[in-house]
């Protein structure tokens, strides 16, 4: 029998595909049964009303995107009273994103939405700490820690924590959030990113920057996952450019658990539904009859001692 | 026929669920120097479309064209009868340059219909529709509902120049009465435009405005409006990744409730209330 | 009459185009007459005689490719005999990029290579500090300033201080660098990435990790050149991702004074020479009379002030 | 003629300099279930070349194949005459799928020649050629050359079955003797060819060996070697960025003065000494 589940800490998803927060929502419901994939995360969503960033919010640069969207946002309110009762026809397990200012109203926002019908909440941390620098909590371990420690007490859903590529000290901020408590670790946000029109002379985004996401994120998405699920113990969710099956199956052997699907989504709506059927072939074909004899089954023979190393540029 | 309610309650879905189609060429010829018309061989599920909704098209990667992300184009024309779905482009970049390449046989992937479309509500019976340029592409299907519901519909069609002036035999043909303003002789500025509709207006008062894109031509048509409290509507654009309401790039801002709102372009739109239009 | 030079620091260069280091050699002699560009700089060389790392050393990703050629070198005896020697018969100045295992070899290498015929130093502090934790010179403020000091100390020439994308600091970093004596800023240099095998399961690169360079790096790199030329006085040098003169004249409207040409020689090995070309032919239609009247003439409207926020993903 | 010397003085400089050609496809058919052979119409400057030198080819970006790096390709056959430039190829991944989309007028983008192609020293008048599989790309301008020189050469030629082998009419039209060997008949085993070989030495002593390519016919052919104190040639890979001696990706290790160098595939090679190299 083919098991293509996955189990992430506590929740056991029925397959390791799911959509990344900010690139799906109820809209998708038009396109495909959303029942098929293994997990629904939704958009991140803010305590309070929030209009998001100035447009142009998305700009095309080659072969990928920058978004600069922001967090729009309807609030928590309205998120409770519209969204979780949307999901909860489902039997997929909703993991509902949120992201806040600062350590306190991020742990008061996570008890507000732990709620019957959310299964995980994942923290967006790489949103800024506007009470402290500015810098996003997932930039550096010590702010990382704080945030999560705070999260983890103030719920008893699965946590999970959503990386950013920004920073130099990925290996570092993974234990980190690992030590605080975090169930998991989704690996990873945008990087920052720019564009201009030399026409106008203008940034392509509003915003004047904004993140990467797409294809030519992978490689460096990939690495980042990698180097996670060599040092935590936790479950791994990689995050980032994958838009094949053969990109699904290099993060699953890179060590991830599971995966979320972006941008992907954008081009080919109905990507996920594709890729649960695409893995189910892909072990069947391979001689498998589960995604656990994947994950992490890189032949790296031990190179990861170099791992600070290569932090380095060639 | 779908009502533009507006309001952005999740997931009460499409009327029509939004279809992703690999649809064969039929032609992609150029109409006048700036402006190619493609047409598609479309399944049935593709052409159960409204006026002013759009496709959301996977252009091909080829050479030195590589777009990425999908682009937005009106739906000119869609033929159930002859299975047939229209688009009229400008090539203006990677994307439509890419899409100018394809010839009778070849493939397109294309994903919708999307939005929401135009209303013509009962009781609108004399319609007037303002267009320029490639606003005509979106505009024109309202001309042959109008039709198939018996109104009665002037179109004014603005462009720089009488060469560029789009659709006239497609207006003609479907008797709508055609006035064409163009920038050489003169007649597009908006005083003179303003002047031909209130001398419409006070020919036979008009029951609902259309128009699409041109900022110059929303403030004229909202100041008419308002004036004579006719209700209108505009089809607007704004740049898009998803096209189908997920991912919140295409917003754009309009005045409701004495505030500012968003709305997404892809989603409560394309089509929108014209007083509620921001200029921009 | 159109000026195509460019002027960094006390270095006039006759048009804005050189090659990125590690992506050049005398052998490119064989395909066009190396003088129409507007400097020369040499792969990375260290004191010692280095073989580089393991093969495979090069992968192919979506758009782009990873390297980890590491540092092969024949050490600066053989480079001096040599290299210096085959350049000197060209009129476009020598820039030696160097790179050693802690600040006192660096600046002692420094040193050694400032002879007649170099016109100035790239310091490659993108590699890693051995002596101390491993992690690279420029990955830290702190570890930035301290090495350009000590190379500030042992050359007269014009040190250009190669940047690293692998941070979290870059502003920081640039500034770091400025303070301590840097003459102008090349950012940036490779960001680490990965790719797996999925049919052996093993990683493409030998080295287990490497750099991505090429398109896919642009829209970063960019970013970086941008948020360094806002945050520094010294000259910035745009590098990454470069393919065409639209990619040129971007970052010189980002604020970059000159562009290091890398990855795209691989695939057009005369490009170099095309974009000076196409560079004055740009100028001329656009009725400018020199690089200058673009450099940095990006309409951000004063929003560099958000520079932090934006380190945090949308 | 260039010899081998190896040395890596910067600099040097080719005899032929190097040349970025977009050339237009005269043919590009199937040869067997597995090789196609592609031929160039290239100019007179690309065809001033060695048998073992190489082609950097810019593979075309189309639908699903997006290679970015040049592929290296061995010349099978150049020829001033026609001005024909031949490749040998084997469909294995993106750039060789991308290449095989490619019809009679497409055009390529084509950089070499390059590298230092195999020697035939005056005093080598009979030479013995080994390849298997696509190795024969590499060594049958060999053949050519050889037969120009008035040499006398044999080719055993190893494949997996007789349906695979490849060349053999290639080769006995230029009145080479050919040895097929196949795993099917059970002939391609070492001990097998290592007794065809010494068989052939016991008849008329062999002045130098070719080969590319098997890291078993490479260890093969060591041995005789040594036994006999034949020089011999091999041609190797490695994964290429530049192909012009740049960016040092493709090195590779050789025995030389008692200790391991490393060697650019792309600029020392692809040629090298049988003995220096290293197995893998
Ligand atoms: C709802 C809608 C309907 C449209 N209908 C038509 C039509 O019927 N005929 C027609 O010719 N054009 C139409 N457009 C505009 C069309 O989408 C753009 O011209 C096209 O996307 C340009 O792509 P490009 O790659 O050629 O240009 P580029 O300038 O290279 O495009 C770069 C990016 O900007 C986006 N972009 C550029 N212009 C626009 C625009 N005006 N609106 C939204 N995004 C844009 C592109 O989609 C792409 O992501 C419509 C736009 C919208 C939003
Ligand atoms: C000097 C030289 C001469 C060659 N001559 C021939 C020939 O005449 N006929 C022929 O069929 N093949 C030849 N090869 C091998 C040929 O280059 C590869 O088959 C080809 O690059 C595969 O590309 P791909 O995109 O189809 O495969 P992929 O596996 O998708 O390629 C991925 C990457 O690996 C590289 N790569 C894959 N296989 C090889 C290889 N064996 N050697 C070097 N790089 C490789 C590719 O160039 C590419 O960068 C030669 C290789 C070299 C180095
Ligand atoms: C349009 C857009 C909006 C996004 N919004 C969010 C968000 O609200 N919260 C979040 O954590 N990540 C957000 N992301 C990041 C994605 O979840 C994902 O981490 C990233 O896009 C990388 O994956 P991809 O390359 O598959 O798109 C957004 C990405 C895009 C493209
Ligand atoms: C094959 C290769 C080798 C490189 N070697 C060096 C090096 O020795 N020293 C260095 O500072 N940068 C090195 N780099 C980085 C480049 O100089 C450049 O910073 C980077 O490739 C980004 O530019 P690009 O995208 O135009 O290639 C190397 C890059 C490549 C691709
Ligand atoms: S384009 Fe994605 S929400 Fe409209
Ligand atoms: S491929 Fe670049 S040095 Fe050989």
């Amino acid at each position: 029998m083919l098991d293509i589940s996955t189990q992430i800490g506590t929740l056991k998803l029925k397959n390791p595909i799911m959509p990344a927060s900010g690139t799906f929502s109820e809209d998708l419901a038009d396109v495909f049964d959303l029942d098929v994939i293994g997990a629904h995360v939704t958009k991140t969503v803010t305590r309070e009303k929030r209009s998001g960033n100035p447009t142009p919010r998305v700009c095309e640069v080659r072969g990928s995107m920058l978004n600069s969207i922001g967090i729009p946002s309807k609030g928590v309110e309205a998120f409770k009273k519209d969204v979780i009762p949307f999901y909860s026809r489902y039997n997929a397990p909703l993991i509902v994103s949120i992201s806040a200012g600062s350590a306190d109203e991020f742990a008061s926002l996570c008890e507000e939405i732990s709620v019957p019908g959310v299964a995980a909440v994942e923290v967006n941390i790489s949103c800024p700490n506007i009470k402290d620098d500015g810098k996003a909590f997932a930039m550096r371990p010590s702010t990382t820690h704080a945030v999560m420690r705070k999260l983890r007490d103030s719920t008893d859903l699965p946590l999970w924590a959503k990386l950013t590529p920004n920073t130099g000290e990925t290996t570092e901020v993974a234990k980190a959030a690992e030590e605080a408590g975090a169930d998991a670790l989704v690996v990873s946000n945008t990087l920052l990113a720019m564009a201009i029109d030399i026409k106008t002379r203008r940034p392509k985004l509003g915003n004047l920057m904004g993140g990467l996401s797409g294809p030519a994120f992978k490689p460096i998405a990939l690495r980042m996952a990698y180097q996670c699920a060599k040092s935590v113990d936790i479950p791994v969710i990689g995050c980032g450019g994958i838009s094949t099956i053969e990109d699904v199956i290099e993060y699953l052997i890179a060590g991830a658990a599971a995966v979320q699907i972006g941008t992907a989504t954008f081009i080919e709506p109905k990507i996920m539904a594709r890729m649960v059927v695409d893995l189910a072939v892909y072990l069947e074909t391979q001689g498998l009859s589960s995604v656990r004899q994947l994950v992490g089954c890189v032949d790296d023979k031990g190179a990861s001692d170099g791992l600070v190393f290569m932090e380095a540029a060639p | 026929m779908k009502s533009i309610a507006l309001d952005t309650a999740p997931g009460t879905g499409y009327a029509n669920p939004i279809h992703e189609v690999e649809c064969i060429i039929r032609s992609n010829d150029t109409v006048n120097g700036e402006y190619r018309l493609l047409v598609l061989n479309a399944p049935l599920e593709l052409l159960d479309c409204e006026p002013g909704q759009f496709f959301h098209l996977l252009c091909p990667v080829s050479g030195t064209f590589k777009p990425y992300l999908r682009r937005p184009m009106s739906i000119y024309g869609y033929y159930p009868d002859r299975g047939e779905l229209h688009f009229l482009y400008k090539v203006t970049g990677e994307g439509t340059s890419a899409i100018a390449t394809l010839t009778t046989g070849d493939t397109l992937n294309v994903l919708g219909p999307l939005g929401r479309g135009f209303d013509i509500l009962p009781n609108w019976q004399n319609l007037l529709l303002v267009a320029r340029g490639v606003g005509l592409a979106t505009l024109a299907p309202l001309a042959l509902k109008s039709r198939r519901l018996n109104r009665k519909l002037t179109a004014i069609c603005s462009a720089r120049s009488r060469k560029l002036l789009l659709s006239l035999d497609y207006f003609n043909d479907l008797g709508v009465r055609v006035i064409a303003v163009t920038d050489e002789d003169g007649t597009s500025s908006v005083e003179s435009m303003r002047s031909i509709i209130e001398g419409l207006i006070a020919e036979d008062p008009i029951d609902a405005m259309y128009t699409c894109g041109s900022n110059r031509i929303l403030k004229l048509l909202q100041s008419v409006a308002a004036t004579h409290r006719i209700p209108g509507q505009i089809a607007l654009e704004q740049q898009m990744a998803c096209g189908i309401g997920m991912c919140q790039c295409c917003v754009r801002a309009f005045h409701r409730d004495g505030g500012i709102v968003n709305e997404r372009v892809c989603k409560e739109g394309p089509v929108f209330h014209l007083q509620e239009a921001v200029g921009c």
